[in-house]
């Protein structure tokens, strides 16, 4: 874990952790959620906004060039952070539009049976887990729906652990696209994402990776992860909101056909018909969110600054600390195990006799935000025989002492609603 | 804000008592979700045959205190009312949860849900109170509407 | 005009306006392509992002509460500035995704035959016009290859002007949609949209009206242009880049297909199927463009102070201006007519023996930011005889001194590459 | 910036003079847009016969005095250089324009094309200098291509 002088320094770069909330101070738990922003990159975003605004790609007057060229370094800031080549990285409004471009990719390329690696037809199949958000599960619902392919789901186990050998088990020589997340945002496992990717590739599958609980986490080297494409947001790793990003390996971007069509990714255009750039302009666009990804790149040089593996280290730890002390709390059942997997620093759990709903709010009396609900995870939480749940999830802000806080704070819970 | 002027003692009897749970005629039931939070209820309003008079309220569901309180309380106070007494009140309702602490429910005419006064001042937590109230308008108009 | 010290104190706003370029005043001229940024709403945005970020609809801690809260009343505000409901305002990326969603929508209806309104098959009908952007263009090109309709071009005169009738020369029964822009980005004329989309209507067509360049410059009421679909980018109205907006009427917002999916749109999910919520939210999911959002609407404040009508009186009057003096420079050939059409505050042009990038820089090296090239709009270049054009355009902060400045400039472009 | 850094006299009097324009041969062409501006160039090299020598490079399109101008001080620098000297020359070129004014093309090198090192301090018109280069790399290959 962090010492306490680097975490001090670390709270000290997020105004928000100095907010009073209902009269005391804010515990902020909901980093899975959203993550707060840190001051330096916030400022200088605005800045640019007040005095370096100017139309990106389309200009040659002097601010124009200055903002295309910050664009640019923005874009190959966060490249560089997940290994990759700015080439590579397709800009978004969030992880769910990156999800659905791909989808969408398939719908369109099924709609008129080209290119073949996208055209989905009856008989093929689409794989996803039991533990996928709503944003990887949905789109590839449409997809089966719309072009009659066929959507399998992979088990997890009753502690919520997605096996290598589960994906295998629902894998054909009809799979042609697997759907994952590196992290599940409920359960905070680590799935084993290579391993998949590698079964996935065997089949000769795409694989569609969910690292909106990753990469803010842990060091992410997107070819490493073995995936095609790789979808995650700006907002969850301490970024603005309205930015997020896929990556995809250069030879399936090539191939994959235009979603969003219009200016700024074309070469010629005539009334009938256009050419298009390569990647990523082909998949962008209109104006680019040029402030957006200014201020994503700073939040990633804040975090390149702490230091990725530092930041894994820290938040795990503390996570471990989190797990076993809620475990602890009478009437509260963790959801998903800690025996035998990686986690992140992220617990959902249930109390008996008492709606996360007013867990939360209870919580919220304290100054300790934390999320309640399904989390975008219907099917799981159902599967995992509960409606919903409340998830404390920390950040590189989160410390010991606000971790045995809330806690507490959870232990006179059921007192307070005379359940206890 | 209080945390005891959302959870009033009555409230969280309520939600253990349930008044009206458990769907046990024919009718005309509304399915409603809150999609932050996946809650969901099923509730119908029971009609005189001349479709004028609500002999009572059943539901079935899961949910926080505060949206369970809620149809127990809306189950057990609207029984008798004529359609007429129950749009007002419902409307009144629906005011008073979207005050934000402006308006406070009077006690003689609205008996146990007055203590739900408070939600208004809690913005996330006034679907919650809805949630009951939403399904029982929907209800009353698919069962007059099988009337006609 | 504005008096000079209502220009002084709106100009005042904009920080940018103080900045240097090449060592001299910028005078920006380029707010088509991206307007300046006024400071009040760029700061309360940082602020709002420094002190209040939290998940929007998707916590029920105090902070997330009061996110939710300030996202759906900049909702409201950017509503109720176009006089829509705000229920009937879906946010986007920029002006281009919002047409897209709607393209999409007709693409992938078309592959399962329904909705009828949105499916197209062979033989159906889609018109633009010949003043398109391409951002109005490409979109219903792939919608016409993709569903085998064909797309016909509603011509303009060689002034650029677009008449009712051109579009009704190519409207048969077989049109289902007609996509049009409200004011040229090339040109700077408006179009009779509202006849235009009766005599859409009148064939039974879906109208797309895009609204880019109206919506910053004059009072827009949604319900009399007659739309059934309205696009427009946050970033041409002084509000920040990564968000945009798609207005539809209720009805047709009801019938159309969702395109992109996942969480926060949904009220039931299961493994297999999933209900959605109705519009603005089966349009909008994942994690909403928060702050982006507020600062829009922060934006709409500052033109709603001024007032719409004072902003189209003074642009549309400089505008005149600048059209003359422009008009009457030596070897310079302004693109469109200014008779018997309004105009808005912007002028596209050609300089004989000098090519628009040299135009460009020239004005640039006094300060004057403008834009070359395309302008995104290469077919319409080629119908009215060059490839490209410099464009000068104008905002509320623009003054009649620098409308002279900018043209005393240009007449010494020519003698500056030796052509005069 | 110095307008007169970038628009030297020399550039002007190219952009007049268009060495190597029109496109006469048989050959392989490439064709190549400025997506900003829509400019285009069609670019031919022509080989010697065993695709060791540029015997000459043709020309047609639409640009800016710099696109323009580089397209034809290229075709008359590169005129009787091997393939290998080619490559170089273009690689030095590319550095240059890249370098942010950092670097100075030499005249006994580079000829009239020293003119255009300015042009690397304006980053927005890079792409209308490199037009031509890019293009005569594409059809070096094209044509190469052809011969084996
Ligand atoms: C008329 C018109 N339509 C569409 C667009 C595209 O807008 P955006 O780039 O914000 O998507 C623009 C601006 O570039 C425009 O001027
Ligand atoms: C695992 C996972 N996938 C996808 C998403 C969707 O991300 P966004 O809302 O930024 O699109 C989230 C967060 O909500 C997530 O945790």
């Amino acid at each position: 874990m962090f010492s306490h002088e680097d975490s001090e320094r670390i709270r000290g770069a997020f105004p928000e952790l100095r907010e009073r909330v209902n009269g005391v101070p804010l515990v902020y738990l909901d980093t899975a959620a959203t993550a707060l922003r840190p001051a330096g990159p916030v400022e200088h975003e605005s800045t640019f906004a007040l005095t370096r605004t100017a139309a990106v790609n389309r200009g040659a007057h002097t601010l124009a060039a200055e903002a295309t060229e910050a664009y640019d370094d923005a874009r190959a800031t966060i490249a560089k952070f997940i290994d990759a080549r700015p080439s590579d990285l397709v800009f978004t409004s969030n992880a769910t539009e990156s999800i659905n471009l791909v989808a969408l990719a398939f719908r369109l390329a099924s709609a008129v049976g080209a290119p073949e690696r996208f055209a989905l037809k009856a008989g093929e199949e689409i794989v996803v887990t039991e533990s996928e958000h709503h944003a990887n599960l949905i789109p590839w619902q449409e997809v089966a729906k719309a072009t009659g392919a066929t959507l399998r789901i992979a088990p997890v186990t009753d502690g919520g652990v997605l096996t290598v050998g589960a994906v295998e088990s629902v894998l054909t020589e009809r799979t042609k696209v697997v759907a994952l997340p590196a992290v599940s945002n409920v359960l905070g496992i680590v799935n084993p994402f290579r391993e998949i990717a590698d079964a996935a590739h065997r089949v000769g599958a795409l694989v569609v990776l969910d690292a909106c609980q990753a990469a803010p986490h842990m060091a992410l080297d997107v070819t490493a992860t073995g995936a095609d494409f790789i979808a995650f947001s700006a907002h969850k790793m301490y970024g603005p909101t309205g930015i997020g990003a896929l990556w995809g390996s250069a030879s399936v971007l090539a191939e994959m056909p235009t979603v969003l069509t219009g200016g700024s990714m074309i070469t010629r255009v005539d009334y009938d018909s256009a050419d298009y750039l390569p990647a990523p302009a082909k998949f962008e666009p209109g104006t680019p969110r040029l402030t957006q990804a200014i201020g994503w790149a700073d939040s990633i040089r804040f975090l390149d600054d702490i230091g990725m593996d530092r930041v894994a280290e820290h938040e795990s730890s503390l996570g471990a600390v989190l797990y076993r002390l809620v475990s602890a709390v009478d009437g509260v059942h963790v959801l998903g195990t800690n025996v035998g997997v990686e986690r992140v620093g992220l617990v959902s759990f249930a109390v008996d006799g008492v709606h996360p709903h007013d867990v939360g709010q209870y919580l919220d009396s304290k100054g300790i935000a934390v999320r309640v609900g399904h989390h975008c995870a219907q099917p799981l939480h159902k599967r995992l025989g509960v409606d919903s749940s409340t998830r404390i999830s920390l950040g590189v802000h989160s410390t010991l002492a606000e971790v045995e806080f809330a806690v507490d704070a959870l232990a006179r819970v059921r007192g307070f609603f005379g359940v206890a | 804000m209080e945390l005891e002027s959302l959870y009033q003692q009555i409230i969280l009897d309520h939600y253990k008592r349930k008044v009206g749970y458990g769907i046990n005629h024919g009718g005309h039931p509304s399915h409603q979700y809150n999609p932050t939070c996946g809650d969901e209820i099923n509730l119908q309003v029971l009609l005189s045959a001349d479709g004028s008079t609500i002999d009572g309220i059943e539901w079935e569901g899961t949910g926080c205190s505060i949206s369970q309180a809620s149809a127990s309380m809306l189950a057990a106070e609207s029984k008798g009312m004529t359609i007429d007494e129950f749009e007002k009140f419902a409307g009144g309702f629906r005011e008073a949860m979207r005050s934000r602490g402006e308006i406070v429910l009077d006690e003689e005419e609205y008996g146990d849900l007055a203590s739900l006064s408070g939600v208004s001042k809690f913005v996330a937590r006034v679907k919650c109170a809805m949630l009951a109230w939403v399904a029982a308008e929907d209800s009353v108009t698919l069962t007059r509407g099988s009337l006609n």
